[in-house]
């Protein structure tokens, strides 16, 4: 187990990987971690490729320079597998989370990677298409993280979320809340 | 609103004696006839320029009251720091008298690098009066031209060559900048009749929110007049209307003063050395012509803001 | 139970101006300094301060009535930003001599050209010389806690003394993570009242600030302001201690990090330190005596603690995120200086690193000490992360 | 600690002797420049002649420097020549010619 787990996002400019990343760090602070996040800030605007990252420990966190090989890497836009590059520094020790319709083995011929990688797949836009209509991956791909931090149960990551987000009007905090629920049970494995 | 003069004669103006300004300057008697029909307790701001420099030689200073200095371009946020700490003080209940903001600035510290600090200052809406004392140059670093120095004015960085006779530009027309702000309270003066001036500052200083005086005060080493003459000048300036005498209340134009007769710029520019070149040779009445074409077009301007009709006795 | 948030270093700065409550904000924003700008407007919006807000029209306007207000005898504070601090540059110095104290929440970043709107140290080092307090703090923690300090310290009598409290911009200002939050009367207490000495709104006894002093008198304030900075470096400790007290968070001028017996040792300031740990508690694990020191206090400069902490080390290595074009990065040249005045001729590497945001690694620092280890010591700057 | 710390420290030392004494902040106490004799400066005096003012306080108004002096009344009582410059605006605003201007040599 490394000293902390790093995650690095990838998403388009609004789509929220910075939020998710942010929100990620709370759920997991509040299961008793040490956590830090940040995005990586540039002139680009609305829908350009960008990064954020976490940091998980059981330490306090010390190091702020950006992630060079993620243990986690999180991908929020399948369109992303091809215009970023979501395996950079990455080794086979890697876990992959995938917002797509496309099955685990499916994503390892695609990016090239060996039987071994672990690669989890959801459909979180389809849910949020389902669930309230519009394209916002956020919420299922963070229940999708409970599988990767398997001691936090995903009713904490719901919990935070309707405490947070609390002013929202109730149909729409309860699509949300179902959206991360199903981001945690309706992933594929390989 | 009226004020006598046997009423304030006793009053201790803002300003004492044992300034160093130059004999004969307009600027100090533009703050104590400005001043002096006020009863507010002021705290006053300075731009950089000879008004301060001169007032402030250390360890002395010729403020009677509380008055500070920062930098050449900042009077407008100088004084609107003072007030918004004033205004916060008061509502914590750590000061409770009523006080009065003025901040004194020179053309160059108002028209030019000061403009963007004055302009912000007025759109905030503090509770200040910016009074400029326009003397029309850069006086504190040797006669320079500002953008407020007339069409024609030699200067030392617009001087009247062999070629170019002088500055070519007109100058800004800064009150109606200022008016245009919206402003409660506007208004345009010199030194002609100390009565107005000190009207004017008053009921600028008296109305609450920003406002704006604009007076033309001379300079003798730049306009190169006899000391003695600062106010016979001044006098010129307004009936040769070079110098419209106005305010603009709540955006009504108020015109302050007709000249009765219609008077040619010449005798507001010969007293003046700086317009020496203008009198001399063929090529000079082109220059004069041009002068008193400004002024009618101005004039015009500023009937028509003011709804007014002039018609001089000639 | 304290309260505990996850917050970037912006938030953390604002939500210690909620809780000062001060007098006056006269405020410009400028990327990256921006959020403290509109977290604080969001709180006056709301009425959790009643602080008078002054949205000027340019940073030269906003430090501007941030001296005059603080002149008047408010409690003053604002925030910038890189081409933001350098408009303010003239005042910088006004507000030292009127000895008008403001708390400034500096966000650092690069000072164009190129514009680049990521962290170093160019911006707050121009201003090193005007007679401000430079606080360099490692995370929004530090951040939060250092503008309750830069109050009292800023405020003391005997200081009076403008405060920058200077975060890594992006990197602590943006990045997320848990601070700690005293509760509004602890914060409250901390701080006191302001109790200024000649406020311009006293009107029964008027003074002058700003004349004109020629030859005559100009040292003699000057030598005023170098006391100033003695007494800051004097009282500063106290305070940090009693804020040790109240917080259980104690943050000394310098930040000794395994250097007491360290053969080795990097000086560095800011969000980099972090790194340098973590890497000074791996190396150590190979047998290498490694240590960090991190400057958190750069003006006045503790020159007599960073040699002594310093005495007796095989090699030192100065990193520094701004450069002095022509001459030595300003840290290093400090820390030199330093040594030298305590007879330590110690072998000293400048490293210039991480300017315009260009990231510091961990093995930066690894390669730095090895570097040192090594012997492989030069006097001319050694560039960390350049493309070379 | 150094520097005066209040109006009235500050205003008894006067012209500092040494660097602990300038106030702090470089600040200088109110009206202090009245202390300062910008009388020196004239060339030319202005001579009042009681006989002929009527008290009309246009020198008064007009004066930069605040040197005509008044009595309780309000009337003109003589020039200040401790400040007094010497411009001449008092002698040219007079509408009744009861300033002089006189080469301040003949006073020497």
């Amino acid at each position: 187990m490394p000293q902390a787990i790093e995650i690095r996002w990838h998403g388009r400019g609004g789509q929220g990987a910075k939020s998710g990343s942010a929100i990620l760090s709370e759920v997991l602070f509040g299961a008793g971690k040490f956590v830090q996040s940040f995005p990586e800030y540039g002139a680009e605007r609305q829908g350009a490729p960008m990064k954020a990252y976490n940091r998980v420990s059981d330490q306090p966190i010390r190091k702020r320079c950006g992630v060079q090989n993620p243990n986690v890497v999180a991908v929020i836009d399948p369109t992303l597998l091809d215009a970023a590059r979501p395996t950079e520094g990455c080794d086979n020790n890697t876990i992959y989370l995938i917002n797509t319709p496309m099955s685990p083995a499916d994503i390892k011929k695609k990016l090239g990677l060996p039987d071994a990688v672990k690669v989890i797949t959801i459909d979180a836009t389809k849910i949020t298409l389902e669930e309230f209509g519009q394209n916002r991956p956020n919420a299922p791909m963070l229940g999708t993280f409970a599988h990767i931090f398997t001691e936090v149960p995903i009713q904490a990551f719901v919990e935070h979320f309707a405490h947070k987000m609390a002013k929202l009007p109730e149909k729409v905090l309860s699509a949300n809340l179902r959206a991360i629920r199903r981001g945690y049970e309706e992933v594929q494995i390989g | 609103m009226s004020i006598r003069i046997k009423d304030v004669v006793h009053k201790k103006s803002p300003m004492t004696q044992g300034h160093r300004m130059c004999p004969g300057c307009g600027a100090p008697t533009a703050v104590h006839q400005g001043l002096m029909g006020v009863d507010f307790p002021l705290v006053v701001v300075n731009a950089t320029g000879c008004l301060e420099v001169s007032t402030t030689v250390y360890p002395f200073s010729a403020w009677r009251v509380p008055w500070i200095h920062t930098a050449f371009e900042n009077a407008g946020a100088g004084v609107s720091g003072v007030e918004a700490a004033y205004q916060a003080l008061k509502k914590r209940g750590k000061i409770d008298k009523e006080i009065k903001f003025v901040a004194f600035g020179g053309d160059g510290g108002t028209y030019d690098i000061g403009l963007q600090s004055l302009s912000g200052a007025l759109e905030r809406g503090h509770d200040f009066t910016y009074i400029c004392y326009n003397n029309q140059g850069y006086m504190n670093t040797g006669a320079q031209r500002s953008s407020a120095t007339p069409r024609g004015a030699n200067a030392t960085t617009s001087p009247a060559g062999s070629v170019i006779p002088g500055k070519l530009q007109k100058p800004k027309d800064l009150t109606s900048i200022a008016a245009a702000h919206h402003v409660p309270y506007v208004a345009q003066t010199t030194l002609f009749n100390h009565m107005d001036v000190a009207a004017k500052v008053k009921r600028a200083i008296e109305t609450p929110g920003p406002a704006f005086v604009n007076i033309l005060v001379p300079c003798v080493l730049f306009w190169r007049i006899d000391p003695a003459l600062q106010g016979d000048i001044c006098k010129k300036a307004a009936d040769t209307r070079f110098w419209p005498i106005y305010e603009v209340i709540d955006g009504e134009w108020k015109l302050s003063y007709k000249p009765k007769k219609r008077v040619p710029v010449e005798e507001f520019l010969k007293p003046q050395g700086r317009y020496s070149h203008l009198f001399k040779g063929e090529k000079s009445k082109a220059l004069l012509e041009q002068a008193q074409a400004d002024i009618e077009k101005d004039w015009e301007y500023i009937l028509d803001r003011c709804k007014e009709t002039w018609e001089p006795q000639d | 139970m304290p309260r505990k948030e996850i917050t970037s270093g912006n938030w953390a700065f604002a939500e210690a101006m909620r809780q000062i409550n001060p007098d006056v904000v006269a405020a410009y924003p400028i990327t990256p300094s921006t959020d403290i700008i509109m977290k604080f407007a969001e709180f006056v919006a709301n009425g959790e301060v009643d602080t008078n807000f002054v949205t000027v029209e340019s940073e030269h306007s906003a430090i501007t009535a941030c001296v005059t207000a603080s002149a008047a005898g408010a409690r003053v504070m604002t925030a910038s930003s890189a081409n933001g601090v350098a408009l303010m540059h003239e005042i910088f110095p006004i507000a030292g001599c009127f000895r008008t104290p403001i708390v400034f929440g500096l966000v650092n970043r690069s000072v164009g050209a190129p514009i680049n709107i990521h962290c170093d140290h160019s911006d707050s080092m121009a201003q090193r010389d005007y007679g401000w307090i430079h606080l360099y703090c490692e995370d929004a923690q530090e951040v939060y806690d250092s503008a309750f300090m830069a109050i009292r310290l800023s405020e003391n009598n005997d200081v009076l003394t403008p405060v920058f409290v200077c975060q890594d911009g992006f990197i602590t200002s943006h990045g997320f993570e848990p601070v700690e939050y005293l509760d509004d009367e602890t914060v409250k207490k901390f701080i006191g009242e302001r109790t200024p000495i000649n406020p311009l709104l006293d009107i029964e006894n008027p003074v002058t600030y700003g004349s004109f002093a020629m030859s005559e008198y100009y040292f003699e304030i000057k030598r005023q302001q170098i006391e100033a900075n003695k007494k800051a470096l004097e009282l500063y400790d106290g305070i940090a201690k009693e804020y040790e007290a109240i917080s259980g968070r104690y943050y000394p001028m310098i930040d000794c990090y395994k250097t007491d017996d360290a053969d080795y040792v990097i000086v560095v300031m800011s969000s980099a330190s972090g790194a340098v740990k973590d890497v000074v508690d791996e190396m150590r694990e190979k047998g290498h005596k490694v240590g960090c020191l991190r400057i958190r206090m750069f003006r006045p400069f503790p020159t007599e603690a960073i040699a002594a902490a310093l005495k007796g080390k095989k090699a030192v290595a100065v990193l520094d995120r701004s450069l002095s074009l022509g001459g030595t990065a300003p840290l290093a040249a400090e820390v030199r200086s330093a040594l030298y005045a305590a007879g330590e001729l110690i072998p000293t590497n400048s490293c210039i690193y991480g300017l315009g945001g260009r990231d510091f690694f961990p093995q930066y620092a690894e390669n730095i000490f090895m570097d040192l280890i090594n012997g492989n010591i030069s006097p001319e700057e050694h560039y960390i992360g350049l493309l070379e | 600690m150094s520097g005066c710390k209040n109006w009235k420290e500050m205003k008894d030392v006067g012209k500092p002797k040494k660097w602990q004494d300038v106030p702090m902040g470089g600040i200088a106490y109110g009206a202090s420049a009245e202390n300062v004799e910008t009388g020196q400066w004239r060339s030319i005096r202005p001579v009042w002649n009681e006989d002929e003012c009527i008290s009309c306080m246009l020198c008064w108004v007009q004066c930069p420097d605040r040197s005509i002096t008044t009595d309780e009344n309000g009337k003109v009582t003589g020039v200040d020549y401790f400040y007094c410059k010497g411009c001449g605006i008092c002698a040219q605003v007079c509408p009744k010619k009861a300033i002089e201007m006189r080469p301040e040599a003949e006073f020497a």
